[in-house]
């Protein structure tokens, strides 16, 4: 096409109320500008077919590079085989997308459930029970809930005696903490899959005045400083980094649209943050 | 013919308070929750310990709080559909007002609730005056009161909220959670707003018969009105207290929120067409849903299944107490 | 009874309890071949009921049902229909907004070979249909759009579509004229020539002695005697429906009529742009008739009057001073309050008890301390409420359990209670009984006594003549004529009626 | 004296094409969809060509189809909030016959649809026979049907799907993509249902006076059973395109799309109180969502502000459609 036509780069949420992801946003918003791109953005609401919408959309109005935060991995493969037939690149971001994708940029999510837990673990004595506060069913997610159960499994004196789900949103993981609280009147330590559901738990922990402890996964800012407070029952998250899963993926996106030969696979590193390293982290 | 008003079996002017009872819409909820509750006492350890009965009186509060305003609107013939919207715009914007701009609760509040006011005041013109469908009004009010709250937030939770404005979700007066005594203290004046006072009255007849309501000179438009923004009050009021229990506006949050408090209406015994309900039975049906969802999570029923368990005690309790036929 | 080749219907002990009435006990009745059978009774009489049960749309708890001979049971209107019988209905059984041909075969279109409706056969067959009722009606617009009168017929139409060989008419005659009803009765006369057989409801009884051969009269519920049309009087007639005698219709006119302060002028009102410009005034004390044909306008120039429907144009001057009046709430601030023409879809809420219903507009009155305090708003509705005569078990019975009179006695005792100084009555007296009848007109002189001044909209010649001091003729959407004193007479008013109208 | 209905200007028997048109429910929505394009047109690049107008369709299909359904349980003046639900159930049903049992797609259709005329047929049996408010007994089987998706797939999507089963989502037929065919079939039958088959006419009897209808004869309770049993298999349908698009069962699709539904059907023009009412409306009403959706991310207008011009623009359309007063 025309050589003048600025770069367009198009980028399709799983979801827009999640810190996490409008981080990434800034940090897109920030990258594009620095090089002139263009960017779109659109907020699938954790509703497949919309973000299949979505994305016709923007092969409609010819982006060159989709970056994809599918908000199912299985679910969004038609749209990633449209935008590859369009002659886009395709990079997925988060969480990993079935399909013709030229590359996925994302954390080691089984690390990051293995890390939190272990924490979790030693903290509570290597014994008592723990509850396990899950989320949407993504690969991610999953995965940490992999890697925190194989973590715990290391410690014959730990149970968990629980699973529900808070769906990764405070309000919803507040009334199931405080269910689950209730229910389980020695429970020791809860793991969260994220700072969405995290926050939610620490609100019901706190107000039940329990010795429970928490952690949980993201490193996001209103984590980060609830860890702080002295006292504080929420003793650790293993950070993420949305901004250089953004700045990786657009990096690549580049580099294949120049020719490379890219990786079928980024996986970023976590880091456990616990109340010490919480004083100096920020997204 | 023998002069009129002949009364073959003079009913006692009231009956007792039980006959009354037993003759209002609330009464089978009430039976619903007092067997529901005993089946979950039965099934599980500690149910009926102040702690979990609290915990109950708690987690229904917000549902609770927002089908008072729901119970006007269906009353009248109407819905609100835009409730769980405004339970995130009065949360973020009352949040927002205390963190950026450093209000104290006592003037951020009554900004938050405002807002809900205004929301609704805004449907109500549109059904009242503009006669166009609740449904469909408040479906689109929702959609924008949301794009707010998510615009104002940046799509943030707003955090760092003062102790003073979380004591309003966390807190204890006299042995009881704040949230509770809230919803207990709504209850209380919808009572009398609606059984009392002639609000009330108008809000069922235009449920009974919207035009003859009208032409008897009632100002039918101006009490539609009143009753969204009852609606926006109390999903506002529900607002605040659900920022106050995460201690943080959250844009995203209250979605499904309407579902949840017409179940609860419905529940209670308020007839979906308008006209026939009570606000009591009201709080019964939020109780009782309050009761599902603790209950089955305390007897470890995955999430699954309780949706299955829900749905179905839903359609049985319905179907007890759904107007005999004919 | 005795059972015969003749007989069309017997009934034999038929009994009906509701929740704390007992609307029928022990009903016999027995209705020939080709014979045109009245059946009076007042308000409440149980009439309606008893052909519900005949439709099979009630149950009865009690008795029999015969048809030629046979005993019968329905469980449904459909039923019922298998075995000849229609029914009109008093309240109408229409789909607003189904055009007439598609509420004639309701649940019996026809259908083409494709198993489709088959439009153009059912457009014809309603078309010869209404040709013969003599009406001309629009058949490709939704019923809802008709007027009263037409939606009657829609209804009288479909009846007679089903050829019956019993044809229920439930008061089909309240909301036509005297001329539309003469239609009817031709219509009547014909089938019984073709031996159909015919149950006649109505509360004008000069009507039973224009179609009908043989009379049963219901009283509470009960068998209150038979009589053959050439046998009777409607004294007799009255006595056996009441149990006593009803002296006068209707009381003496004040003589001078009224002719107090002007409490209500409207020198011009025009509902349309274009249309009829009219004006009328209302004095104090004064009972003012609107006259003229179904259809003529009254209802609506007295609802754009009063706000409850927009006009184009208006002035109206309250005890001489202009007032705006954009809605009913105005209106009744202005003292002027309304009894609307359909009471069940305008007057009432069906649903609330008498005490709602009377005290429903008036609860400023029962106010202490911003909340209605029972006890006044209880002491009230249960006087207002025995002043009209209303019968029920007590002011906590539901409206809608009440019989059509009776419930039209709840929307006037409404007023009563109110101080409002104009009132519009709109067919204050449809529907209802000739007790009834002479209570309400007796209350409307007691109202006008305590210097309230009403609007009286009646199709009814004779109540407009023996009620009215003045009288507002329309024709075609303008009063065509006022007349007072000895000029309201039938002649006068209906040849007013019949004129032209639009032009004085 | 001239007998009753005299008309001052008699009107043509049935009034030309246009005329019909003009009167018909659905003008005012058609208005609303050429003005929005037009819009749109200006506003953005290559809005009207074919690709896009295709994409319109296509991303309109799936609501397009669920409101065939909801149409039709709307006019009898009830509700069906059970279709997300049924697209959830159906899809992932005749995905797991695929994958776990390798039927072929000609038999794994069908059961998905089946699915969902069973749903449909309880609904309809609960509001039909057991005289079940529909909002709450579809409320309720939402619940019930959602439940059992996610224990059927465990949570996890069904994947692996056949190619021939997902021609269904992206195959193309005569330059059409085969959701595109669907949807117009589907509006094809529904066409002729209504308007010119019985059923349809006791459909709109029954919204219009349900106590007349049946007075009248008709068989109310069954036709409503079917009505639901209608709606659950059109969400069925949708379902099985939805699976096809997305080439797997998904157990968490369909949330809130019996929103979109409802919205296109009053968009539409058909009144939410029953009675009155147009299929082709309710076309019309779901293509012009569609095209606020994809018009506005054309414009690359941010997805929270999408929410409140969408809210806006169904409001202007709502008010400018809705009937004038009295
Ligand atoms: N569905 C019902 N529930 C309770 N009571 C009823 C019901 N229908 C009728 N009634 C009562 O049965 C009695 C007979 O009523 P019905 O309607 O048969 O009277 P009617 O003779 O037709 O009177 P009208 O001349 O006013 O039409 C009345 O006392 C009425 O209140
Ligand atoms: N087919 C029709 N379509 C639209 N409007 C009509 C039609 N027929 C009559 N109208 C209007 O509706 C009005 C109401 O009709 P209605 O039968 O109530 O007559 P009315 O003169 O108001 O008096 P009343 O009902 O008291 O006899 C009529 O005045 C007439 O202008
Ligand atoms: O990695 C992200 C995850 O996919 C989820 O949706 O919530 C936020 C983050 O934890
Ligand atoms: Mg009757
Ligand atoms: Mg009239």
């Amino acid at each position: 096409q025309t050589p003048k036509q600025p770069l367009r780069i198009g980028m399709t949420f799983q979801e827009l109320n999640n810190p996490y992801f409008v981080t990434m946003k800034q940090a897109l918003e920030e990258a594009a500008a620095s090089i002139g791109a263009t960017v779109v953005t659109t907020d699938a609401r954790h509703d497949v077919a919309k973000q299949i919408g979505d994305v016709e959309d923007m092969i409609q109005k010819k982006i060159d590079i989709l970056l994809l935060n599918p908000t199912d991995s299985t679910g969004v493969q038609s749209a990633v085989r449209s935008a590859k037939k369009a002659g886009l690149i395709v990079v997925a971001v988060d969480a990993n997308a079935q399909g013709p994708v030229d590359s996925f940029v994302g954390s080691k999510n089984i690390d990051a459930g293995r890390l939190a837990c272990e924490y979790l673990a030693k903290s509570i004595g290597e014994k008592g029970d723990v509850a396990i506060l899950d989320g949407i069913p993504v690969v991610p997610i999953l995965e940490r809930v992999k890697g925190c159960r194989e973590a715990l499994a290391k410690y014959p004196g730990i149970k968990v005696v629980s699973t529900q789900n808070g769906k990764q949103e405070r309000a919803t993981a507040l009334t199931v903490t405080e269910n689950i609280l209730q229910a389980n009147g020695n429970l020791k330590g809860i793991f969260s899959v994220n700072d969405g559901g995290s926050m939610g738990a620490l609100a019901a922990i706190e107000a039940s005045g329990k010795d429970v402890k928490l952690a949980s996964v993201d490193g996001a800012p209103e984590a980060i400083k609830a860890m702080q407070k002295p006292g504080s029952k929420f003793i650790a998250t293993t950070a993420q980094y949305p901004r250089d899963q953004i700045r990786l993926a657009i990096g690549i996106a580049l580099a294949r649209k120049w020719g490379a030969n890219v990786p079928a696979a980024v996986p970023v590193d976590v880091k456990l943050i616990d109340a010490e390293g919480a004083k100096t982290f920020s997204w | 013919m023998n002069a009129t008003a002949t009364h073959p079996t003079p009913p006692a002017p009231d009956g007792g308070l039980f006959t009354q009872l037993r003759r209002s819409t609330a009464f089978l909820p009430l039976v619903g929750l007092v067997a529901i509750s005993v089946f979950m006492i039965v099934a599980t350890d500690n149910f009926l310990s102040w702690g979990n009965v609290q915990n109950i009186a708690l987690q229904s509060s917000i549902n609770a709080i927002i089908a008072v305003g729901m119970t006007a609107a269906i009353l009248t013939g109407g819905i609100d559909l835009s409730v769980g919207a405004v339970v995130a715009l009065s949360g973020t914007l009352a949040s927002g007002m205390m963190v950026q701009f450093g209000l104290p609760p006592m003037l951020a509040v009554p900004l938050g609730l405002a807002v809900g006011v205004v929301i609704g005041l805004f449907n109500g013109y549109c059904v009242a005056y503009l006669r166009m469908p609740p449904i469909i009004v408040t479906l689109a009010t929702m959609g924008i009161a949301r794009g707010i709250a998510l615009i104002y937030t940046g799509g943030y939770p707003i955090d760092g909220l003062p102790d003073s404005f979380a004591f309003l979700g966390g807190g204890v007066l006299a042995g009881i959670k704040v949230p509770i005594l809230i919803m207990l203290a709504t209850y209380l004046v919808a009572y009398v707003l609606l059984n009392m006072a002639p609000f009330g009255r108008y809000v069922y007849a235009i449920g009974g018969n919207e035009e003859a309501t009208r032409l008897s000179g009632v100002r039918v438009s101006r009490y539609k009105l009143l009753v969204y923004a009852l609606s926006g009050f109390t999903a506002a009021v529900a607002g605040i207290v659900q920022a106050a229990r995460v201690t943080s506006g959250q844009p995203g949050v209250g979605v499904g929120f309407e579902l949840d408090a017409i179940a609860a209406v419905v529940m209670g015994g308020t007839s979906i067409a308008g006209g026939r309900g009570a606000i009591v039975g009201t709080l019964v049906g939020a109780l009782l849903l309050g009761v599902l969802n603790n209950g089955l999570n305390m007897i470890g029923v995955s999430p699954y299944l309780q949706l299955i368990i829900k749905g179905g005690i839903v359609l049985l309790a319905i179907f007890i107490s759904r107007e005999a036929k004919r | 009874m005795t059972s015969s080749a003749q007989e069309m219907l017997r009934l034999e002990g038929v009994s009906k309890r509701f929740p704390g009435v007992k609307a029928l006990s022990g009903i016999d009745l027995s209705i020939r071949k080709g014979e045109v059978h009245a059946l009076l009774g007042e308000n409440g009489a149980g009439k309606s009921t008893l052909m519900k049960i005949l439709g099979g749309i009630y149950q009865a708890d009690e008795g029999r049902i015969f048809i030629e001979g046979g005993e019968r049971q329905f469980a449904g209107y459909g039923d019922a229909i298998a075995a000849g019988i229609g029914i009109i209905f008093q309240e109408f059984s229409l789909v607003p907004y189904l055009n007439a041909v598609e509420n004639i075969f309701l649940g019996r279109y026809l259908r083409n070979r494709f198993g489709l409706m088959d439009k153009a056969a059912m457009k014809r067959s309603a078309q010869a249909l209404f040709d013969e009722l003599g009406v001309q009606i629009d058949l490709g617009v939704p019923i809802c759009r008709l007027s009263v009168a037409q939606q009657q017929f829609v209804e009288i139409g479909k009846a007679l579509s089903l050829d019956a060989k019993l044809l229920v008419l439930d008061e089909p005659t309240a909301t036509l004229t005297p001329n539309e009803a003469g239609h009817l009765f031709r219509i009547m006369r014909e089938l019984r020539a073709r031996g159909v057989a015919m149950i006649f409801i109505s509360h004008h009884l000069d009507e039973i002695f224009e179609v009908c051969d043989r009379i049963s009269v219901l009283r509470d519920g009960a068998n209150a005697g038979h009589a053959e049309v050439g046998a009777t009087d409607v004294d007799a007639l009255v006595e056996m429906m009441v149990g006593r005698r009803i002296e006068h219709s209707f009381p003496s006119k004040p003589q001078p009529a009224p002719r107090g302060r002007k409490v209500l002028e409207v020198p011009e009102i025009q509902l349309a742009k274009g249309g009829p410009v009219n004006s009328f005034d209302l004095h104090e004390g004064e009972i003012l008739g609107f006259a003229g044909l179904v259809g003529s306008g009254r209802t609506e120039l007295a609802l754009g009057m009063m706000g409850a429907d927009r006009v184009h144009r208006k002035t109206v001057l309250r005890n001489g001073q202009p007032v705006r009046l954009n809605d009913p709430t105005q209106a009744l601030a202005n003292g002027i309050g309304l009894l609307p023409e359909s009471r069940k879809v305008e007057g009432l809420i069906t649903d609330f008890t008498i005490r709602f219903n009377i005290s429903m507009n008036n609860l400023g009155s029962h106010k202490r301390a911003g909340l209605v305090s029972q006890r006044s708003e209880k002491q009230s509705a249960t006087e207002l409420s025995k002043r009209v005569g209303v019968k029920a078990p007590g002011i906590e019975t539901r409206v809608a359990t009440l019989s059509g009179g009776n419930q039209q006695k709840v929307v006037i005792a409404r007023w009563l209670g109110h101080d409002c100084e104009v009132l519009i009555f709109d067919e204050p007296t449809r529907g209802i009984d000739v007790g009834a009848k002479a209570e309400i007109y007796g209350l409307m002189r007691e109202l006008t006594r305590q210097g309230k001044s009403i609007v009286m909209i009646s199709s009814e010649l004779p109540e407009i003549v023996g009620m009215c001091d003045r009288v507002a003729v329309f024709s075609g959407g303008a009063i065509v004529a006022t007349l007072e004193g000895d000029a309201i007479n039938s002649g006068d008013i209906m040849r007013h009626a019949t004129s032209s109208g639009g032009l004085q």
